[in-house]
């Protein structure tokens, strides 16, 4: 988890690492758009979610997420590389090409997959967590939802049995303000996704998800919470996506109009975070490491991109390979 | 004839039908700003397009409890894959509603929903999952081929008191076709000869006609003609006309690009075996996905999904073509 | 509905036949039990939920019911003679022998039928609601279910599709303390179903459910919202069953011993509603009244189950019959 | 040698793997207070037999997660019927994973459930549904007929890495048989030949193996001698075993208690029609539920279900035992 940055350094300066990659790789993502096969979902202003919740995680510890994955992945530890890889269906993609961008998955940095099923992710994070409790060691694990899949029977579902088991998971509700074209005002129908976490007897936070720094305090609460055996806690994060539902299908008129530039003047979650790392009383040099953070992103993502779109033999056979461990 | 899409062919039935039949509302995740065959109807019908949560097994669930009160619901599911979040209100429920009451419910809905490879959209959102619903008593399944069945199918689809699964295939929706103006309907249960032939009967589902006729095509320079046959409805199942074709070619390619265990194929494939053995000439063969989840990768994905090589391969691997052996 | 009772009848009185018929009709095919096929589960010491909802319900209105179906067919004016031919798969039977006791509907009374899926009523009633909604009627739709189906992501999605809608629907859920042999107090883990409704932005009451005249109370309340428009409610009312899950097959030894004695001493609907009937202010033959509805019950259930357990003749071309409208 | 029955052949498989493997924890509504195979498993393994709310997505999904992280998770399911209401977490997650990942998760899951009819449960609670399991690539689907392939099958399904269906027929629970002490396993994807014959192969499954032999001894009386194999395994599938006995036999009759279409009467037929045409002297023939929803009415409960009589005359019209037909 969180390991993209080196050793001892500030949480909040790992945290802006860890955001500046997403950014970047998103980005890179979106200007690739059409070149890159299938569908793919931008995380591009929820950034701060990923890595403030991920910074509270450690080996041993998983996460579950949502079709829109890599933010979440990058914030786990996942190579970009055999991420760019994978976005293009390569098979030294890091699911050998097999899965795409709804799919990422890499258990050796606790990531058990995006997923194409809204709140599909949910119970396998309670998976994960009850294994942990069954073995009785204290990791946790936690799971992603947006908010419209927040709304799922099996994400609702998810909440009983943690709590009836006291499963040491988090649930981050993700609330970006839309579901595709439905606005959580209207699907949540002004209620709020901590407030129903309270019915079902699990504590529950909102938190301003463009904060990096608030969103890994209410994190730390959580995992402390489930590490020390007290059981399932609901965050629910009030971010944004910058882009579309999708990436080249989604004009977004039901947003009001000029909404996502306004956002990304006012809302960036990398501007919010490189101001308080930069602001009075923090070390002089800080903003020049938060660009050098940025220019090192930025390059590891062209490099990574530049050698995902070469042209590459596919493996034709693994059309029927892992499909069974054993057949 | 003036020429539409699939899409539009689709949306055209079910824009006519609305009209007739007030009883008919749409219901789906972001249905009033949906994109094709149902974009903008909520203008031309305010009140009867609804927007959904994400919230399947409720809003299924809802359609059949609305179809048995009253209402026509048209369900838009996106995905097929998606059905699987609502099975039981699919499999348990609507299917099995009218049987259990002793005919005492209809249920007319219609689950629309997109199938098939193509887009690169992974294992999640790419399966064809009719043979499933095949499987299922109570369910009517339907994949149009072309634009002019489409708009005829759905037009059936609207009049039917029982639960249809309407799967459009995602690759098509901008296949153009010729199809009428005036209102129409295709009867469920009866399957089209799209090419006629006398050597091999090929039996082709959704996307895989055109790759059947593609093989037909190439097999005709070697003086092989394919019958093609589009099921159209795969449930109801036009049995009678499959045997008629076999009768007469003596050999039979079922082409599907569900998974082989337990798909049309085999079904198909079985049915014939069981029924037509006197006629068949040779064996039958199955051309399908294999037995794997959708790969993303667009090379994998690509070798997954049936296309015309394998089916003439297959055709000639059935002997079709073939001098009759001498007798004795 | 309630369409047992004649015309004028104080609501009590029309309750307590109600409720008089469910016992008969429950008592009977717990000593049948052996001889009817399949699986039976009594509505013993639930009778006032089943009563007191329907008491408000109309033509017009729907219910969908659970596994646990009898009292309601029963309250919403299903023939009892066509319910017992059922039982026994006769060709006579309400469902003309094919639907058996956890099928048990009757379009014609508004039941839409029990259900053999923990929680698979619920949207079918949330469907009835909708078709009210469009046709812009005042009928509603009464969703039941029990404590361990209110755990079904189709319930739970079904108050977020309703609140989100405004369906006029009303979620009773009849809480009798135990899903087969979990505890609610286990399976809930101390919340309750209102405080979860809450969290959907649904109203939600709690009554006692041996209590018919609050249930009635609170169903009206809530039917009331409905039928103005007023979007869903829920209630959760507290019962209990008599008997095991199932008869034949469920020793109960995961209940404190005596419970089901105690409860049938001190917390039998029928005896609490047949008090408040007879207590000083009402007529003085109110007594009388109740014994005969008893009396007439249990006359008119014998002679149903005798005659449904006669031989008969079963009609082996139905097999095939009503699996479509036509094909 | 000692006799036990299903349940209890379950039963030790199940305590013995749990001896062995302290992974192994059993899921499932009242798991610790439940009848049947896993009756009083709690007390010889406290803390791992866990109680579930009516919560199936979340468990069974929760299942699937523990299975990638570490544990072999054993859930019940109760009755088939109720795997519709996780079916994504089946199908989509449990049963892609591994693919999806590149091989790079394994699940070793398995689901438990009760199947078929006889127990007068109606249409909700008497499917068999295999034949939409065996659709689905990644999932295995197994279903033991008799107590000593039950305990062989289950000690195979607690040491494979996928999903596992193991599917128990409701009505054979209580069937005792002749089951060795000692623990030992049987492989998926190997048929048992039941019954040795030289006129017609039958295929049959589950509970259908006893009707399968009940027809057998019945034609037997009039010189008809069946060859009866008992798949055991339904996916991976013993081709093999039915070709070499068709190649034997020359006639095919598969009996099995679902539904007709795309089920998996269907799909042996079918690949033996593809694989041995040469081999087979007739036509072959499938013996199935009809397709509609299970009926409750017992009467018509024994309707719908296979019997020895309708085994009887399908192979009758295989031609099976009838003379070879003179050449020319
Ligand atoms: C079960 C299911 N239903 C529908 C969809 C189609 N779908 C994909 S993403 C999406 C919206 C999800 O919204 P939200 O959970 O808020 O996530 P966001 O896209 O905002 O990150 C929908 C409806 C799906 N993938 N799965
Ligand atoms: C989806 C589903 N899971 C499991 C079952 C098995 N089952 C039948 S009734 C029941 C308990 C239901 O408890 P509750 O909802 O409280 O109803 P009660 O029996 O107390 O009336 C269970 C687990 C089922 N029928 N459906
Ligand atoms: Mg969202
Ligand atoms: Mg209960």
């Amino acid at each position: 988890m969180d390991r993209l940055p080196a050793g001892a350094e500030e949480p909040g300066l790992r945290m802006y690492r860890v955001m500046a990659m997403i950014r970047a790789f998103e980005e890179r993502v979106g200007e690739l758009a059409e070149e890159i096969p299938g569908a793919v979902h931008l995380y591009i202003g929820q950034e701060a979610v990923a890595a403030g919740v991920c910074s509270v995680l450690r080996d041993g510890d998983h996460l579950a997420s949502t079709h829109r994955g890599h933010g979440h992945a990058i914030a786990a530890g996942c190579e970009v590389e055999a991420m760019a890889a994978e976005l293009y269906g390569r098979s030294d993609g890091v699911c050998s090409g097999k899965g795409g961008s709804m799919h990422i998955a890499d258990l050796g940095h606790g990531m058990l997959g995006a997923n194409g099923l809204a709140g599909g992710g949910v119970p396998l994070a309670c998976g994960a967590a009850l294994t942990a409790r069954q073995r009785g060691t204290d990791d946790v694990a936690v799971a992603f939802t947006g908010d419209g899949g927040a709304n799922q029977g099996a994400v609702l579902e998810s909440l009983v049995l943690a709590r009836m088991l006291d499963l040491p998971v988090v649930f981050v509700v993700e609330n970006n303000g839309y579901a595709q074209a439905t606005s959580a005002a209207r699907h949540f129908s002004g209620t709020d996704m901590s407030a129903r976490a309270a019915g079902f007897g699990i504590p529950g936070a909102v938190v301003d998800g463009a904060d990096a720094l608030a969103v890994r305090d209410a994190a730390s609460e959580a995992v402390d919470r489930a590490r020390s055996g007290r059981g399932p806690t609901l965050v629910e994060c009030r971010a944004q996506r910058f882009h579309g539902h999708m990436e080249g299908w989604d004009n977004q008129a039901y947003r009001p109009s000029g909404e996502a530039e306004r956002l990304r003047a006012e809302a960036d979650p990398l501007a919010l975070l490189r101001r308080r790392l930069t602001e009075a009383g923090q070390p002089a040099d800080a903003g020049a490491e938060l660009d050098r953070a940025e220019k090192e992103s930025a390059a590891r993502v062209q490099a990574a991109f530049d050698r995902a779109a070469q042209p590459a033999e596919p493996l034709l056979t693994a059309l029927t390979t892992d499909v069974y461990a054993a057949h | 004839m003036r020429t539409i899409t699939y899409a539009q062919a689709i949306r055209e039935a079910l824009v006519e039908r609305m009209g007739q039949d007030e009883s008919i509302v749409l219901m789906g995740e972001d249905a009033t700003s949906a994109w094709g065959p149902t974009q903008g109807i909520e203008q031309e019908f305010p009140g009867r397009v609804l927007d959904m949560p994400i919230t399947e097994s409720a809003f299924v669930g809802a359609a059949v409890g609305a179809a048995a009160t009253g209402l026509r619901p048209v369900v838009d599911l996106l995905f097929v894959d998606f059905a699987t979040v609502c099975f039981d209100q699919i499999v348990n429920q609507a299917a099995k509603l009218r049987y259990m009451t002793g005919g005492g419910v209809r249920v007319p809905l219609v689950l629309r929903a997109m199938w098939g490879t193509g887009m690169r959209r992974g294992a999640q959102h790419s399966q064809a999952l009719h043979p499933l619903f095949v499987h299922v008593p109570g369910l009517k399944v339907v994949t149009p081929s072309n634009p002019a069945d489409a708009k005829g199918l759905m037009a059936t689809a609207l009049q039917e008191d029982d639960p249809v699964l309407f799967l459009e295939h995602k690759m098509l929706y901008f296949t153009p076709g010729e199809v009428p103006e005036e209102p129409y309907a295709v009867p469920f249960g009866e399957a089209s000869v799209v090419r006629e032939g006398s050597s091999c009967t090929v039996v082709a589902v959704g996307r895989m006609v055109q790759v059947a006729l593609e093989a037909a095509d190439r097999l005709a320079e070697s003086g092989v003609r394919c019958e093609v046959l589009d099921p159209r409805t795969l449930s109801p199942f036009d049995n009678a006309a499959v045997y008629r074709s076999v009768e007469k070619t003596g050999h039979l390619v079922v082409v599907d690009e569900a998974h082989p265990r337990c798909g049309l194929a085999a079904d198909v494939a079985a049915q014939v075996a069981q029924d037509c053995h006197g006629a068949l000439r040779g064996p039958v063969r199955m051309v399908t996905a294999p037995h794997a989840p959708v790969p993303f990768s667009p090379a994998l994905e690509d070798a997954f999904t049936p296309d015309a090589a394998e089916v003439v391969e297959a055709v000639r691997a059935t002997g079709a073509g073939e001098p009759a052996p001498a007798l004795a």
